[in-house]
């Protein structure tokens, strides 16, 4: 198994590119999750301003 | 609407925007200045040794061009915008491509033939070999009116923004890699002594694009830039 | 196939439509990421020449290919809102623009670190690594005229103009950076050209390249859909939608 | 507006000619908002030769908007705006020749003279004029400053200018922002003078001002931009 991780010597290399992909890739998910909440929470702040 | 109105009216435009670089002709001594400036930089910068100089020459005078013209580009549209001029050439009845060329092709006369002038100078600042001047002369001229053309559109989408002046830069300098690529290139070659006849050719295609095209997507930008 | 273009104009329409294929892409995504992954890392043989720094090429080339497909989507994108004045077509074409500038920021930091042990530094203004550098100027400027402009949809035509402007000029930058390229690097590194790919190489690739475009459909639907729910706040399906 | 500038060129006549059944300014179901705080809506009037309309409402209503969505300039969020029963995007050559902007940035430029100015005018809107440049810049009350650079006038009298620039132009709809603006007392006579009779001639004015026009009740549309 550590051979794997060993990566024939490129360890470095290898592991740096596909961590960072991953980040980039699951950050681009993570971003707009978080921006539909923001927008439905001031949607239902806006709402409950304007029913009251 | 004949023709020959059309002709008029762009060559109206051409004078109009002459006679107003006349009457505040300190402003366009500033480009040049800045092309002197900037290229005699690199002597203090680098080294004064003209072998090493004469291998820098061809980039460093094509890329102070370059920028020369980046910052004379912020007044091809900014003063006719602020006093409505713009708004009235949108309402012309002609097409407003035709009268974009004038204001591009006055912008050209006014930065781009006096860097063409200097740059002579320029080169023997920087102990460029004679017979390399020619080349230089021919790309400035084939590639002056690219840049204006290529950086109109630039300016067209930044001219109703409050600083638009660096955005400009990050819009428009990708655009001109093209033209340097082959004009840096072509004068380096000729200082070899290498044919530069291909890179001419292309520097002629990329103008003839330019000046098909770019007025059209300047129009284009403007109209939206007014709304 | 018209009307569905039409259709597709409504924010409604795209809003339902895209939620349902929301679920079935997103899982895609990630059965062919993992799939490719792991075929990539460990069933593909070491490359005789490369050992196994070749395995970055499974990020690498299908985020180049992606960077350069984002770019001619938000091209077209901005045409359909110029030409035809669709909403939609400017709230894609924005949405668009910072996931082409993602890929190509993968490509280039993946290109650099793979280039490290071939040519070993990490940066070699190689043709394809260049032009990668100046798509990811066009993205920026594309974001830049975009965060500048105040009126949406003025941004939205003007950033069309622009991608419109880009894309005609990729093809010429591209052929300029290869013909420079040519010039300077030509003599001095050997042209490394691809390895005959056994077969166990390829299969991951394009599995990855599968992986990638459905990746970039999921992330685009869930941004435009943010925006369409942002645009559309004072409609009465969103309002009835918030309140649920 | 197809992002292609086409030369409108003669042979090109838009699809359906224009119907001289509805002739002048038809506007149907204007809407505006900016960045959604509406500013009018469901705007619907017709203006026909012989007519003046004139907008009021407090500042910040929208009149200078809904001013330059009529002359082409800026897209309403609905409605169409159409010049004897065509779109205007879709005539637009035509709407241009027959329609005058004179917005608040009126388009003088300072470092020219208003002889020079006038003449930049003409060829932009491609007429030749009956009368002389020096009679109409007597009209406007400019007699003696025909060739003093436009820097050294005072606001109003560039005012004049711009505004002899209508009688220029034989354009049978003047769409004018405040035409009153900086103008002295007789100046604001002079004008008034001047719209009044050209829409008693078969002219057509659509101005944003407060200034009271001396027209019959027939002639005379007011629309109030009330918040």
């Amino acid at each position: 198994m550590t051979e794997f991780f060993h990566m024939g010597g490129y360890a470095f290399f290898v592991w740096t590119s596909y961590g960072l992909a991953t980040i980039i890739l699951i950050a681009n998910v993570i971003l707009p999750i978080q921006r539909k909440k923001e927008i439905l929470n001031t949607l239902k702040r806006r709402l409950r301003r304007e029913q009251s | 609407m004949s023709e020959a109105s059309l002709y008029q009216a762009f060559s109206t435009v051409l004078k109009r925007d002459l006679t107003l670089a006349y009457r505040t002709r300190t402003e366009m001594v500033n480009p040049m200045l800045f092309f002197i400036i900037v290229i005699s930089l690199f002597p203090l910068a680098v080294s004064p040794d003209p072998k090493v100089l004469q291998s820098l020459a061809p980039g460093v005078i094509w890329v102070a061009a370059l920028l020369a013209t980046l910052l004379s580009l912020d007044s091809m549209f900014r003063s006719d915008f602020d006093d409505g001029a713009l708004e009235q050439m949108l309402l012309s009845v002609h097409p407003v491509s035709v009268l974009v060329l004038g204001k591009v092709l006055a912008h050209w006369l006014v930065t781009g033939i006096p860097l063409l002038l200097l740059a002579p100078l320029l080169a023997v600042l920087l102990h460029m070999p004679s017979d390399s001047i020619p080349a230089l002369m021919t790309t400035l001229a084939l590639g002056g009116p690219i840049l204006s053309l290529v950086g109109a559109i630039g300016v067209a989408l930044t001219v109703g923004l409050r600083r638009g002046g660096v955005l400009l830069s990050l819009l428009i300098l990708p655009l001109y890699i093209p033209v340097l690529i082959f004009a840096a290139n072509a004068v380096s070659n000729a200082a070899a002594g290498l044919a530069i006849a291909g890179q001419l050719y292309f520097l002629g295609a990329l103008l003839a694009l330019a000046l098909t095209l770019a007025p059209i997507a300047t129009a284009a930008a403007l109209r939206i830039s007014l709304r | 196939m018209w009307l569905f273009f039409h259709k597709l104009g409504s924010p409604k329409y795209f809003y339902d439509l895209s939620g349902k294929f929301l679920p079935w892409f997103g899982g895609l995504t990630l059965i062919l990421m993992l799939l490719g992954s792991y075929w990539g890392l460990v069933v593909a043989p070491a490359d005789y020449q490369q050992g196994d720094s070749y395995r970055i090429i499974y990020i690498h080339v299908p985020a180049a290919w992606m960077s350069l497909f984002v770019y001619i989507v938000m091209a077209s994108a901005g045409a359909i809102g110029l030409i035809w004045k669709m909403k939609m077509a400017d709230v894609v074409a924005s949405c668009s623009a910072p996931l082409g500038a993602a890929f190509t920021f993968l490509a280039l930091v993946t290109g650099s670190l793979w280039g490290k042990p071939m040519w070993g530094t990490y940066w070699v203004w190689d043709a394809r690594l260049t032009s990668e550098l100046i798509l990811l100027f066009l993205y920026l400027g594309f974001m830049g005229l975009e965060a500048a402009i105040d009126d949406k949809r003025t941004a939205a035509n003007a950033c069309a103009v622009l991608a419109l402007v880009g894309v005609v000029n990729i093809p010429i930058i591209h052929y300029s950076v290869e013909w420079w390229n040519t010039l300077h690097q030509g003599s001095t590194v050997a042209r490394v050209d691809k390895p005959a790919m056994d077969v166990n190489m390829l299969i991951p690739l394009l599995i990855m390249w599968f992986a990638f475009m459905f990746y970039y459909g999921t992330t685009l639907f869930m941004r435009a859909r943010n925006e369409v729910l942002y645009r559309e706040r004072d409609t009465a399906w969103v309002k009835e939608m918030v309140t649920e | 507006m197809p992002l292609t500038d086409r030369f409108p060129s003669q042979s090109q006549m838009p699809e359906s000619t224009p119907d001289k059944s509805t002739p002048g300014l038809t506007v149907k179901g204007l809407t505006c908002a900016r960045d959604d705080r509406v500013l009018f809506k469901n705007l619907d009037f017709r203006l026909e030769p012989g007519q003046a309309l004139q907008i009021e409402g407090p500042n910040g209503s929208g009149k200078t908007t809904m001013l330059r969505i009529l002359c082409g300039l800026t897209l309403p969020t609905e409605g169409e705006v159409l010049w004897n029963g065509l779109a205007i995007e879709d005539n637009r050559a035509e709407y241009m020749g027959a329609m005058d902007f004179i917005g608040h940035a009126h388009g003088i430029k300072k470092e020219l003279t208003p002889m020079e100015n006038l003449q930049v005018a003409m060829a932009m809107a491609n007429t030749r004029p009956e009368q002389s440049l020096e009679a109409v810049l007597e009209k406007v009350g400019l007699r003696g400053f025909e060739d003093v650079p436009a820097i050294t006038l005072s606001a109003g009298q560039c005012r004049r200018v711009a505004l002899g620039r209508l009688l220029l132009s034989k354009s049978l709809l003047w769409i004018l922002d405040e035409p009153f603006t900086a103008l002295d007392v007789q100046g604001q006579a002079q004008i008034e003078s001047m719209l009044v009779n050209h829409v008693e001639q078969g002219g057509m004015v659509i101005l944003t001002s407060h200034h009271p026009l001396a027209l019959k009740d027939g002639m005379l549309k007011i629309i109030n931009l009330r918040p």
